[in-house]
């Protein structure tokens, strides 16, 4: 069987399933030692997952489709999730590619290949939506590739920048 | 009355006026953009146009075009886009069809913001103190010059304004060139116009608004009072009708300062008179909006009064249904801008196509939205989704409802600021009632609150389990009665 | 005040009762039979318990268990299921939790309806003309002679009754034992008891209800009245507020006649009296339904008063909050019970998942659902799917208003009853506010109207094109910017 | 190019697929000899057509999955489709067979083995969400098999009743 460590807003959980569903569709699952029965809708995808119910706790959940949180009526948490089967820890997201998060016209771009930028410094504004939205570096680093110029509209996910 | 009216938006307000004249049984013409082509408020209308200038909904030509074409005899620009275009109001007047909003004349005298306030000055009334002029961003050195003369903080707005954008503080010379060139940009992009202007700010202080109607022959009534001063990533989220912690007599005066200045301007219509309310309680005029706003769904529920009504009634030369006395303004109610975007990484816009879309219900609570479960939200047009009001008796029920509603709406697919509005309501300022334009330096999403220990640890136990079934590892078993519905049928037979 | 509240019901009923609990800050506890297990009334509870008995939501002992373990301290029962059942408010009343109804005595008392009518008339009250007592659909002899004393027509009634069910019309001896068999069979099915009584029926009459709040102190108000004579398929499915056609003195006079017959039972909390109206405006008393109804929403609308929230406040031992001036009735109301059923084959009822569903929007409409899109509706259960209630100053606003909101609602994925609302409210009976119970026999369905011409021809157009491309033969090119949100970008370069 | 026989409300039309989309969406169409320009989504099933535009009118849309009939703000229509080109009318639905058309359960069978039915004439009563529902002969005949009897629960589509 299955055992994750979940850490959620800064606590971690051992979370281990212990027993297939019950008739009523509980499933069984051991957290930090204490047996609770968890229901959950069968969703093919995690952001359409809407309740839960946790012993005779209902829940209303958002959950991401990437599981970097999870939100509910006490608000917003994030996630981390690591597999303690196969002791591989997912890996931490975003590289270095700055890649366009929706289409949008490129307004201005504010650094140039080789200049170096910290992690957040603003590195180009993407118009969309009636909107200037500044995008920031992802990590520390030089500047390696810039793909795109003013004026220039964007699809969602093209690589606009690249840090090396 | 008028026979059809051409509705010159999209989004939920242009569904807002199809409504409104669907009661009192005028017919509408909506016009699309190819993107909005079976959007809520295209279906809804009668007839339907497709706009294919370049400019699309923003092109005062093609608009008198399809009016012309459709027979409409009146036309209602909502507000942003056409609203504010005293070019398009001028139009529609020499080509006979009526434009709604508060005439060419007063709108151009209101749209030159600094001359407004200076009018509004001369006339006897406070006003907060505006720059001599409006400024490029390159104006640097004049800018410079001017700002030293007003005095720091200042308020660095768009001339072309309206919905908040391209308005920001600079609290000292450091910033203010930097701000001046960011609220430029944006308001180049949301309204096309870079100019702006500078405005001595007063802080704290809080943002209180008058909604009034005015008609042709002069009656001007007011319908009470909003608090606006609760913005994010400079738009104002919540709104609130009456404003908290107004004295009654400061209440009283704010009320005759604006039912003055609209009949300064001879406003038309519904207009909104804006002003900043300084800690003593003073208020000093800032601008006028001239026409409906978002907010002013608040307003009609303290007021039971459809804007939209009065609006098309007042452009059709009918006097006012009712005499100040007569608008009853009752209990409390608390407006959200829902929008579509997150908070969590800079209110970066997000549009998409809506999944799961679950709005609240029982008394007391509305949603106006052009959105529905399996609706895109386009990424060309602004990201307000959804509107939604909350009325109770009490400033407390109306919090307490607000809570309520606000977690029983679920809208999934795209990103909205829903958290953001529940951590607004939640927040003790907040419900204390003594925020002001200042709370948008609250950092709210920083240090959000725990959950007791037992629901942390149900959360992760959930977590968990929705990684395992989405990794395959692990499928609940669907108990037989999701499927079929027909559960345990043995408990069925007759008894 | 309590402090947990356990919600004995489901569906839409449920969801209602938990929205006001949030509103009043008391916590809730929701029970569920399996197939309920993600239901929205499960969702909006603090805490939620699976039924397991084969009884389920019927289960008087359950859910008292569950109320004990879950320490609530107050049960409300909505309508239907265990809402009226003498032995579990008994039993709650034993267990020292306060159950939501009129009270174990006035419940016994009003359940027996015969009883009830006889009591009432020995008041010197007008009533309707019932059997001496009940029969099962065996007793045919005894049916017949007793009918014969009454006179044709006559109304059959379900003794468990409530909701419509089981109420039918015989007009002649022929048809008597059909009816009843019929009569007795639905009663069956709905509420596990098929015993049915006479009454002698009024034709054509209207039926009108006067919904009442009495507490324990022994004040009552009345809220209005309602018409409730429009009904389909023994439900009434349109209800408004306040009653067409009644003369002043006529309402003042059935309003009277509501409060004596509350005092006469003393009943608690909220009930309706029910009456039958002659073409000359006499009323008859006929039922008392001692707890909230389905329509109650029409009348939360006219009189601002949120019914649940009354109820619980009432059980809590409080003084009612308004004496009778204080019941403010403003405007008109409409409501429309939606169902998922097929009109067009019988109000075959339709379960399955919802697709699409769009609800209104705007001023003055309120939509209760416990429905989404992507929610199951489920076999098990009624088939209420939503409340549609619309405001209005006059009627004529009204039913404009809810015109509108019936072209705006789309609910996919199942059948529901819908087309059929809409042929009701636009029906000229309706409009006029003449029509009477015998409303229920125009044939609705068989002589729709024409479009115009052009539109007819549209909708083959459209079919057609529907036809060839679910045939595969064309598939429309959906344009550009539907899938990318960005078209024509080059309009988009800076100015 | 397609040609087609619509019957809508009694009334026919005979319509005829002549171009194919054009930029905007919209496709041309020949009605009786006059030419229309229609916009309609691109749906998987009939019956999530939500609206379609036909000229400048627009149109919110409920189409039945059968294409029986179709319903706008003018009401429902009966719908009956030919397609010109193959000369093949659409099956008249419905033979003698009885299926279940809801999940339910049997309260009562009015009719045996060897009975003659009418067409209307009510044979059997299925109990579901507390309503009891008649189910009527399709067509007359004579009753070849019965397949179901009082409290038994069946599923959606079910045979219960064959008339011959």
């Amino acid at each position: 069987m299955s055992r994750l460590l979940i850490t959620i807003a800064g606590h971690e959980f051992e979370v281990e399933l212990i027993a297939s569903p019950d008739s009523d569709g509980f499933i069984g699952v051991r957290v930090n030692g204490e047996l609770l029965r968890i229901a959950l809708p069968l969703e093919r995808t995690l952001d359409t997952i809407e309740w839960a119910i946790v012993e005779s706790h209902p829940y209303v959940l958002r959950i991401d489709h990437d599981l970097r949180w999870i939100e509910s009526a006490y608000g917003r948490h994030r996630l981390q999730i690591r597999d303690l089967d196969v002791a591989v820890v997912r890996p931490a997201s975003g590289d270095g590619r700055v890649k366009a998060p929706i289409p949008g016209l490129i307004a201005r771009v504010l650094v140039e290949v080789g200049q170096r930028v910290a992690a957040g410094q603003p590195i180009l504004i993407l118009e969309a939506m009636k909107m200037q939205n500044e995008l920031v570096a992802p990590r520390d680093g030089q500047v390696t590739t810039v793909n795109i110029r003013p004026g220039q509209s964007v699809l969602l996910n093209e690589l606009l920048v690249e840090i090396g | 009355m008028f026979k059809k009216l051409l509705i010159a938006n999209r989004g939920e307000i242009a569904v807002r006026i199809a409504r409104t004249c669907r009661d009192l049984g005028i017919s509408t013409v909506a016009v699309y953009e190819v993107g909005d082509m079976g959007a809520l408020h295209v279906r809804l209308a009668d007839e339907a146009f497709m706009l294919t200038s370049a400019q699309g909904y923003r092109d005062p030509r093609e608009l008198l075009a399809v009016a012309q074409r459709s027979g409409a005899d009146v036309i209602h620009p909502g507000y942003g886009l056409v609203s504010e275009d005293v070019g398009f109001e001028q139009a529609c007047e020499a080509a006979g069809i009526t434009p709604i909003g508060p005439g060419s004349g007063p709108l151009a005298q209101v749209r030159d913001r600094v001359e407004a306030i200076t009018r509004v000055g001369a006339a006897g009334l406070p006003t907060t103190q505006p720059s001599s002029r409006s400024f490029a961003p390159e104006d640097g050195a004049a800018l410079l010059a001017e700002a030293d003369q007003l005095g720091y903080p200042l308020v660095v707005k768009s001339c072309a304004g309206g919905r908040g954008r391209g308005t920001a503080i600079a609290r000292t010379a450091d910033d203010l060139l930097a701000v001046v060139r960011r609220s430029s940009a944006q308001a180049q992009a949301a309204y096309r116009d870079g100019q702006i202007y500078l405005e001595a700010a007063i802080l704290p202080s809080r943002y209180i608004e008058v909604p009034i109607l005015g008609d042709v022959f002069g009656n001007v009534i007011h319908m009470g009072d909003r608090d606006g001063s609760i913005q994010r990533n400079t738009r104002k989220v919540v709104t609130e009708a009456p404003a908290p912690g107004l004295s009654s007599s400061d209440r009283e005066a704010i009320w005759q300062s604006a039912l003055t200045i609209a009949r300064l301007f001879a406003l038309r219509g519904a207009c909104t008179i804006e002003f900043v309310v300084d800690s003593t309680g003073r208020h000093f005029f800032t601008e006028v909006k001239p026409r409906i706003q978002v907010e002013h769904l608040v307003t009609e529920m303290i007021s039971r009064i459809d804007v939209v009504r009065e609006q098309i009634r007042i452009a059709a030369g009918l006097p006012l249904e009712r005499s100040q006395d007569q608008v009853y303004l009752e209990g409390h109610a608390i407006f959200c801008r829902v929008n579509a975007e997150d908070p969590w990484h800079g209110y970066l816009p997000s549009p998409g196509r809506i999944g799961s879309f679950q709005l609240p219900g029982g008394p007391n609570v509305r949603v106006d939205t052009y959105a529905y479960a399996g609706a895109e939200v386009p990424v060309r047009y602004d990201s307000l989704l959804a509107k939604l009001v909350v009325w109770g008796a009490t400033r407390e029920e109306t919090i307490q409802r607000t809570q309520r509603a606000l977690q029983e709406i679920r809208i999934g697919g795209i990103q909205t600021n829903l958290s953001l509005i529940r951590l607004i309501i939640a927040h003790a300022e907040f419900v204390s009632g003594s925020y002001t334009t200042e709370f948008s330096r609250v950092r709210l999403l920083d240090a959000l609150p725990l959950p007791p220990a037992e629901r942390l640890r149900d959360l992760a136990a959930i977590a968990a389990l929705a990684f395992l079934q989405h990794t395959q590892t692990v499928h609940p078993a669907i108990p037989q009665a999701y499927t079929s519905g027909w559960h345990r049928e043995s408990r069925r037979l007759p008894d």
